[in-house]
């Protein structure tokens, strides 16, 4: 079954403001203190982005745990995003060490079973560092756009949370 | 060699579970991958370094994990949106703790049944060592 | 008020030793090297000196002649040969090959460069693997010796009482790897400690011991003049701290101090009294060798004639 | 859940972009809205007004507020849900704005349906919100700063401005900290102690802060708010009596280089770090008893006396010397010293000569001490038996006491042992009897030759009316040791021939001697017979004959290498078997030697006969030296007293014997070695022990509480330079055998004082008593103790400062081994007014005004060596400019010259004074020096290289300056390890935050300034100080503290105890406890709430409070 989204995504640029193409959705955890922040900082400067990524707010990108990115995708998503502070500048010091780990972890538990790792991304950003944001949503934009949707076998909706 | 009781009921929580069996000196040791949540409880109590928290995970370990688990969770999820069963182990970074498969190793386990007794989700079993198997001079060796 | 420090101890090294040949110790002071086979005999150290072993290129390299992609690879063939003969631990008698060898190491362990080195080194059939990497050993003979220093006190033939000895540190081994050195990288003690036992008077930390002896490679043929005017305020260094025997660890050193001894007192109109042997030699002379055949103190241009005379070098040791 | 979805148009910026009506039409009928409310400025009056009423109306528990990003207006709507009652976590919010509005402005119809996206993740998550609990916690209005500096004192005396009682814990004698050593401040040169003082003062009458200082920090646990500290206080040793007068100081013998001026001045053991200092009391810094004093069985300060003795001033060292003690000059001269076994400096080369500076203070001092009878004040009469050591020293007390005492002797001489044991030429008989006569001057009566047993019996003496009676009356005769042919003539013993030879006579000895014995009564046998046959003109020819080895001998090491200078020979490891006679005389002597077995049960090895190793010595006399035996019979006249080996039996705690009221010591009743000494303390004890039974209370120590031995450490005696000790002139040894007159006559005044400076003052207060008597106010007390204080306290300001680079590290300047290298903070010391040189600069060599100075900078900081650290220390480029302005004003032709790197003058007018100080002729040169070279006359000389000419130069300096950079003081690195606080590099406190948090720690309530965060100058310590106390009065003003909402929380019955979660805690928040039921348990006062354990947890026991994951998930998935 070949894995490998069928045409290459490099050919088409989305230029700003370009139409998105419509249909996929991304989820992005984004830490309070770095990430969030840049992503206001973006929206009052007025800076267009394509409507395909939906933040989720985190106090830190250390909360984010392999269920929930596996969970997202698993829901309806068709990528999920982690954006989180420069190594060495988390608020709570350690925080995005562990999701870069996390995220890597998943990206392989994707390869293993035949989703394209690229549907799970990280990046780090600082607060003061705007346009690192937009350039991050923008490049998950353009690689999801490029994959064909998620397909989903109709197995029930995961179970919620922990037992 | 007929089941513990014990063994009976961590089995029938597991509908195509499969056995492995070790020959060591004391009780036998069966580990059931799919219910251990990968607390590293035996890997720490293990006196004789037998069990081991390796660098890989098995996601079998994973899809074959109890509805309501944690590490269920995870399989439903994965199972709704793989492509083809997962060819091989995982390269685990060193900060992910929870998810790695413990590596067992027959040769050094001593039987002593620790893991078995710390196992918090119990999906470890020590079965009695087997009198008849084994004569005295070979036990000793 | 000297600092006399004293070297920790290390864990004795047995066997597993490559006697790693140094061309100038060859050419110019056979005896260091005769005098350290007869040490390492004593001591009972198992070592080989191994004929594939070639030169480190130490010479070359830092007069720019020679690339440094050639030092790395035979540096790289060196450590394959030693692994291979089952001598993983170097024991560089030069700290030029002590540090030129340790500098390879590094570069090797960049997987770009070790990659550029095998090309090169599959053409003789052989390859620079992980398992050599982790098993070859760069340690300098007065690590090898000192880590056997407690049989010292046992094997001591002629008492060295009342001769004062200071330590020339080669700054290859010092200041190259300055977190490497066993012991204080400012005030490296072991040619001192290594004699302690003899009975000599050790010096510590005296003016500009970090000074070095002037040869710098080709500046002994490029700038004569300023490398002998720096050899000239070292002896005079070391003619102010009285010493009677300056020891040495390398022989590049050796040879600007021993062989323009005599020259420089007859240019400066100055005594510098007294003498300069590599640590093996004094080393080996008070354990009972011999001084012509097992230490080669012919090949010196010092008359090291009253030294011997004083310490009854010159009749037969007592046999153990 | 019956919550209310409140959609905000915010003035347009979101109505502009969404159709609001569609959204609130599209969430209306979902599962759990009860409401939906339209307004434009949700967050305004209006908007707040409209939720509360919807609240109270339709009965809302959940707020689902649809507006701008919750990083903005977040917390206004949390507020308005906790002021209508519903609880923490009661709001979910919607980021229409700069979630959707803002950035697809053109795109309406795709943001639209993001739009209602992102309204239903809120409502799933709202459906999932449950309550937080946060616990409270009532505040101690009072807080601790540890560290007494700039910054502790400005932190307290905000604090206490605000109310707040303060516990200030300084760890040296004195608070003014690193600012109180300076000399002038940059860049407005005014005095550092000028600025000070003022503060030190108003802290100390500041009524709310509390000054401990001697004190350190023991343990600080407990959530913040109800902090409990454990504070140690080490004793001051003065009192609170002391008026800070100074009478002590120049009393006190015992010098040592002063820390506080960094070694370049010398404090005696009791001290005040600095005029002005808070508190004024002086401080002794004591470490317990010296090696010497310890060892001495009557515990004499030997340390004391010999410091006395080296400062000149004898008549006080025969005090302090005499006082346990009435034989100094016999102890001078025959004591085993095993005070100068203990010996610290022996390590080093020789011991302290201890023993001959007792002789000669008691020689020189002791004759001239006139002496009153002591008055009567006690009627009881107490009778001492024997007038030896213990007997002498026992009636010294007992009279001291107010007793009228009586002392019999059986002998016509006083001194027991001493006087008819010891031969005159080793303790002239004079000296016995002078101090003897001492004494008795006390009122104290002697009865000679009067023996107990026969002319009196102890019971009569009872019924004469003595209510106590002390038996001293040792052993006088010699033990029995059976040897064939010991009864021939020619067999003498030596307990005998030196009692006739000491009591005037001149026993007969042959012309061969053997002596057979090891101890010292064998070895003065020895010596006298010698003395004998060359009186009687024979030639000397005595052997002495010992079973064991020389390090087996009792005898004193040194007298056996005077004997054989004296011509005795001395065979070891050789026992007698037979003496052979001629006639009824001896002949000969068969001896045989031996070779030493296994040690008995007393540890002594035993002594093993060799086969065939037989052999004789011809001999016309033996002198058995093997011990001294009781001659017991003043015993018939007291009934009840038992004897058991030869022994008195004597009650350890009371010296009491079997019979009431009779007391015993010395050698007849023995409790350790039978040495003079072992006598002397036996007789104070027993004087002790009688005062105590006739007063019927315990009021004097029979043994004393041993103190703590004080040694120095390994590191110490390493320094010291070796030498040996002085030797004291011995008669020549032949010429010495001739006569009687005493083999050496001791230290001359010169050599006393030389010797006496080598002590290395191991106890540094020697408890010589000098500052005792000195003290107008009796403020010194020796029996303070370490005590341990809890206090309880809200919030701890930590402010203990930094200490200076140990410029040693860098071996090539030659700190430490060069005179005239220096740090800047002894500099700072030298010129600072009130600094032990008043300001002068002296060249340490010779004292001199330097005419060249060399200044270095960045020593061990802006280093990547191992040996330095890599951080800018900040203040030392100014402090280096301002010291060498100092120099130029006061010394105009000195040339100072400073070596940078960058030279770093960032504060404000600090570039300005940089320039100032370059007009007033300072050369600045930009390099560093690798080596500094001390030559032959102490100048130094440097190879200087400008990096900006590239001109290289070597230059000869008179004085050469080191800026060492800032490190974390011990007490930083202490305090750190204490309140389980993170450290940066070097040791400094981390702060929470570099940027947002400077002063927080990571442990709420606890705050870090000063330079126990970082390097800085001092305004920027006064301002972190003042920022540390408003943060500490801002928590404690609300009277409680709430722990964060945001906290994890563990499910006891779902947690698994595994102990993740413990492990990957950035904060140490969470512990697993132990026992069967074992669970995780989070702090929720050091919880920040970022979740990692959550992730972790593998069955999801612990969740953050507000991030749960059925919270999370219900949002990422909708």
């Amino acid at each position: 079954m070949a894995a490998a989204p069928a045409a290459s995504a490099a050919g088409r640029e989305t230029g700003v403001g370009q139409p998105a193409v419509a249909g996929r959705s991304v989820v992005a955890f984004c830490c309070r203190e770095c990430a969030y922040a840049a992503a206001d900082a973006s929206a009052n400067a007025r800076t267009s982005l394509p409507p395909t990524v939906r933040l989720v707010l985190m106090p830190c990108t250390g909360r984010v745990s392999p269920l929930h990115l596996l969970s997202a995708l698993a829901e309806g998503a068709d990528g999920v995003m982690v954006a989180g502070c420069l190594e060495g500048q988390c608020h709570y010091r350690e925080g995005n060490f562990n999701a870069i780990d996390r995220v890597a972890f998943v990206q392989r538990l994707l390869k293993s079973v035949g989703v394209a790792p690229e549907r799970c991304r990280m990046f780090t950003m600082s607060a003061g560092e705007p346009p690192k944001f937009v350039a991050a949503v923008k490049e998950m934009d353009r690689v999801i756009g490029g994959l064909p949707p998620l397909e989903r076998s109709a197995v029930p909706a995961v179970a919620r949370g922990a037992a | 060699m007929p089941l513990t009781n014990r063994g009976r009921a961590i089995l029938s929580r597991v509908p195509g579970g499969t056995l492995q069996s070790t020959v060591g000196v004391g009780c036998e040791i069966v580990r059931h991958e799919e219910l251990c949540v990968g607390c590293g409880k035996c890997a720490t109590n293990c006196p004789s370094g037998a069990s081991e928290r390796s660098e890989t995970f098995d996601v079998y370990q994973l899809l074959d994990a109890p509805a309501g688990s944690r590490r269920g969770a995870l399989g439903d999820a994965l199972r709704r949106i793989m492509k083809h069963a997962p060819d091989g182990l995982v390269e685990v970074p060193a900060r992910v703790t929870v998810l790695r498969t413990i590596a067992y190793d027959g040769e050094k386990c001593l039987g002593c049944g620790t893991c078995a007794r710390g196992c918090p989700a119990d999906a470890i079993e020590a079965r009695p060592p087997k009198a008849d198997a084994a004569p005295a001079a070979e036990m000793r060796a | 008020m000297n600092i006399v420090s004293k070297t920790p101890d290390v864990p004795r090294v047995n066997g597993g030793v490559l006697l790693f040949r140094s061309c100038l110790v060859s050419a110019e002071y056979p005896g260091s090297e005769a005098a350290t086979k007869w040490l390492f005999d004593r001591f009972d150290i198992e070592y080989t000196v191994h004929p594939e072993q070639t030169c480190c290129t130490g010479l070359g390299y830092y007069s720019e002649l020679v690339p440094v992609a050639t030092s790395v690879a035979l540096a790289a063939r060196n450590a394959c040969v030693a692994v291979e003969d089952g001598h993983p631990t170097m024991s560089y008698m030069c700290s030029t090959c002590y540090a030129i060898n340790k500098k390879a190491r590094n570069i090797l362990s960049v997987d770009s460069y070790r990659a550029d080195t095998n090309k090169v080194l599959a053409k003789v059939g052989r390859e620079y693997t992980d398992a050599v990497a982790d098993q070859i050993q760069h340690s300098h003979t007065m690590e090898i010796l000192w880590s056997a220093h407690e049989s010292i006190p046992g094997l001591i033939q002629r008492r060295l009482d009342g001769i004062k000895v200071a330590t020339h540190p080669a700054c290859h081994y010092c200041k190259v790897f300055p977190d490497e050195v066993m012991g204080d990288a400012e005030n490296f003690m072991i040619p001192e400690d290594l004699l302690e036992d003899t009975g000599v008077i050790k010096t510590g930390l005296y003016n500009e011991k970090t000074t070095h002896c002037g040869a710098g490679f080709r500046q002994r043929f490029v700038n004569p003049g300023i490398a002998v005017a720096v050899t000239r305020e070292k002896l005079r260094r070391l003619a102010q701290e009285k010493v009677d025997v300056c020891v040495h660890m390398c022989p590049n050193c050796a040879i600007q101090f021993d062989r323009h001894h005599s020259i420089i007192e007859a240019s400066a109109q100055e005594r510098y009294p007294f003498v300069h042997l590599h640590v093996q030699q004094l080393l080996a002379l008070a354990l009972g060798a011999d001084p012509d055949k097992d230490c080669g103190l012919g090949s010196h241009s010092q008359d090291v004639e009253p030294l011997l005379e004083r310490i009854g070098a010159r009749t037969p040791a007592v046999t153990r | 859940m019956r919550a209310g979805v409140f959609l905000c148009q915010c003035g347009g910026n979101i109505s502009g972009v969404l159709d609001l009506d569609d959204l609130a039409a599209h969430v209306r009928p979902m599962d759990g809205v009860t409401t939906v409310a339209i307004n434009q400025f949700m967050c305004g009056t209006e908007g707040h007004q409209m939720i509360s009423e919807a609240v109270e109306d339709r009965g809302l528990d959940h707020l689902i507020v649809a507006s701008c990003s919750p990083r903005f207006q977040g917390p206004t709507f949390e507020r308005i849900a906790r002021e209508l009652r519903l609880g923490e976590n009661a709001v979910a919010f919607a980021n229409l704005r700069e979630g959707c509005s803002f950035i697809h402005k053109d795109q309406p119809e795709l943001a639209q349906e993001k739009a209602k996206k992102i309204l239903a993740g809120a409502i799933a998550r709202a459906q999932h919100q449950s309550d937080l609990p946060r616990q409270r916690t009532f505040l101690h209005r009072s807080a601790v700063v540890v560290g007494g500096g700039i910054a502790g004192m400005t932190a307290a005396e905000e604090l206490a401005a605000s109310g707040i009682e303060v516990h200030m814990v300084e760890r040296q004698p004195s608070i003014g900290g690193y600012m109180a050593r300076l000399s002038k401040t940059f860049p407005t040169e005014d005095c550092a102690m000028c600025s000070l003082a003022p503060r030190l003062t108003s802290t100390a009458l500041e009524g709310r802060v509390h000054v401990h200082t001697l004190t350190e920090v023991d343990e600080i646990s407990g959530p913040p708010g109800e902090f409990s500290v454990k504070l140690r206080h080490r004793p001051r040793y003065v009192s609170e009596a002391c008026v800070g007068c100074g009478e002590c100081v120049p009393v006190c013998p015992v010098k040592l280089p002063n820390d506080f001026d960094f070694g370049v001045s010398e404090r005696k053991a009791i001290d005040r770090q600095f005029a002005n200092a808070v508190p004024s009391t002086f401080a002794i810094e004591k470490k317990g008893w010296s090696p010497c004093k310890s060892a001495c069985a009557v515990h004499t300060s030997a340390q004391g006396y010999v410091a006395l003795v080296a400062a000149g001033r004898f008549e006080e060292a025969y005090r302090v010397a005499s006082e346990p003690n009435p034989f100094g000059s016999v102890c001078g001269r025959i004591c085993t010293h095993l005070c100068e076994t203990a010996c610290a400096r022996g390590k080093v080369d020789d011991p302290i000569a201890i023993a001959s500076l007792k002789r000669f203070v008691a020689d020189t001092v002791g004759p001239t001490v006139p002496v009153q009878p002591a008055p009567i004040v006690h009627e009881e009469r107490v009778a001492i038996v024997g007038a030896g050591p213990a007997g002498i020293t026992c009636a010294r007390d007992l009279a001291d006491l107010g007793y009228r005492v009586t002392v019999f002797e059986a002998q016509q001489v006083a001194g027991g042992m001493l006087r008819t044991g010891i031969p005159d030429y080793r303790l002239p008989h004079d000296v016995i009897q002078r101090e003897v006569d001492q004494v008795l001057a006390k009122g104290i009566e002697l009865k000679l030759g009067r023996r107990a047993g026969t002319d009196f019996t102890v019971d009569g003496l009872l019924e004469d009316g003595y209510q106590a009676v002390y038996l001293a009356t040792g052993l006088q005769k010699s033990a029995e040791a059976p040897l064939p042919g010991d009864d021939l003539g020619g067999v003498t013993r030596a307990v005998e021939l030196l009692r006739e030879l000491n009591l005037g006579g001149t026993p007969i000895v042959g012309s061969k001697v053997v002596v057979i014995g090891g101890g010292d009564v064998a070895l003065d046998a020895a010596r006298s017979a010698i003395r004998l046959q060359k009186q009687a003109g024979k030639e000397p020819d005595v052997t002495l004959v010992y079973r064991r080895s020389k390090v087996e001998m009792p005898a004193n090491v040194t007298e056996v290498e005077e004997g054989r200078e004296e011509g005795l020979t001395v065979e070891f490891l050789v026992q007698p078997l037979a003496i052979e006679g001629k006639g009824s005389k001896v002949a000969s002597i068969k001896l045989q030697r031996c070779a030493l077995g296994e040690p008995d049960e007393s540890g002594r090895r035993q002594p093993v006969a060799v086969a065939g190793s037989e052999f004789e010595l011809v001999a016309d006399t033996i002198v058995f030296a093997v011990g001294q035996a009781l001659v017991d019979d003043f015993a018939q006249g007291c009934d009840g007293l038992e004897l058991e080996a030869g022994q008195i039996c004597v009650d350890r705690d009371t010296m009491m014997t079997t019979r009431e009221g009779v007391f015993a010591g010395g050698d007849a009743a023995a409790m350790g070695f039978y040495t003079a000494i072992e006598a002397v303390a036996a007789g104070r004890r027993g004087a002790a022990s009688i005062h105590n039974f006739l007063r019927g209370q315990r009021l004097l120590p029979v043994w004393d509480d041993e103190r703590e031995v004080a040694r120095p450490t390994e590191e110490e005696l390493a320094a010291i330079a070796i030498g040996q000790r002085v030797p004291m002139q011995m008669v020549d040894g032949l010429q010495r055998r001739g006569d009687w007159r005493e083999v050496s006559d001791g230290y001359t005044a010169e050599q006393a004082v030389a010797e006496a400076e080598r002590c290395l003052n191991c106890a540094v207060c020697s408890e010589c008593d000098s500052c005792v008597r000195a003290c107008p106010s009796g403020a010194i007390d020796w029996d303070q103790a370490e005590t341990i204080e809890g206090i309880t306290v809200g919030a701890v300001i930590i402010a203990t400062g930094h200490q200076e680079f140990d410029a040693r590290r860098k071996r090539s300047l030659g700190y430490g081994r060069y005179d005239n290298v220096m740090t800047q903070s002894q500099l700072a010391r030298l010129l600072a007014a009130a600094g032990p040189t008043a300001g002068e600069l002296e060249r340490p060599s010779d004292k001199g005004v330097p005419k060249n100075v060399l200044m270095l900078q960045c020593v061990g900081s802006r280093d990547c060596q191992s040996s330095g650290n890599e951080h800018c220390s900040a203040v030392c480029c100014l402090f280096a400019t301002l010291h060498s302005s100092l120099i130029k004003q006061h010394y105009p032709d000195t040339e100072v010259t400073i070596g940078y790197t960058d030279l770093r003058a960032p504060g404000k007018a600090h570039e300005e004074y940089y320039k100032l100080v370059q007009s007033r002729g300072v050369r600045y040169v930009r390099g560093r020096v690798s080596e500094i070279i001390e030559e032959p006359d102490k100048s130094l000389r440097v190879r200087l290289e400008d990096t900006l000419t590239g001109r290289k130069s070597e230059e000869l300096f008179d004085l050469v300056v080191l800026s060492a950079g800032l490190e974390a003081s011990e007490g930083t690195k202490d305090i750190a390890h204490v309140a389980g606080l993170q450290t940066a590099s070097a040791g400094f406190i981390k702060e929470y935050h570099p940027k947002l948090a400077p002063v927080d720690t990571q442990r709420t309530g606890m705050f870090v300034a000063g330079t126990a965060q970082g390097p800085k100058n001092i305004p920027d310590s006064i301002a972190q100080a003042k920022a540390a106390a408003a943060r500490a009065i801002g928590m404690l003003s609300t009277g409680f503290v709430l722990t964060p909402a945001q906290v994890a929380a563990s499910d006891p019955d779902v947690c698994i105890a595994c102990g993740v979660c413990e492990t990957v805690c950035p904060q140490g928040a969470v512990a697993v406890t132990t026992g069967a039921d074992a669970h995780s348990v989070v702090d929720p006062n050091i919880c920040r709430g970022c979740g990692i354990c959550n992730a972790e947890c593998p069955t999801g026991a612990i969740q953050l409070g507000g991030f749960s994951d059925e919270e999370v998930l219900a949002e990422a998935t909708v």
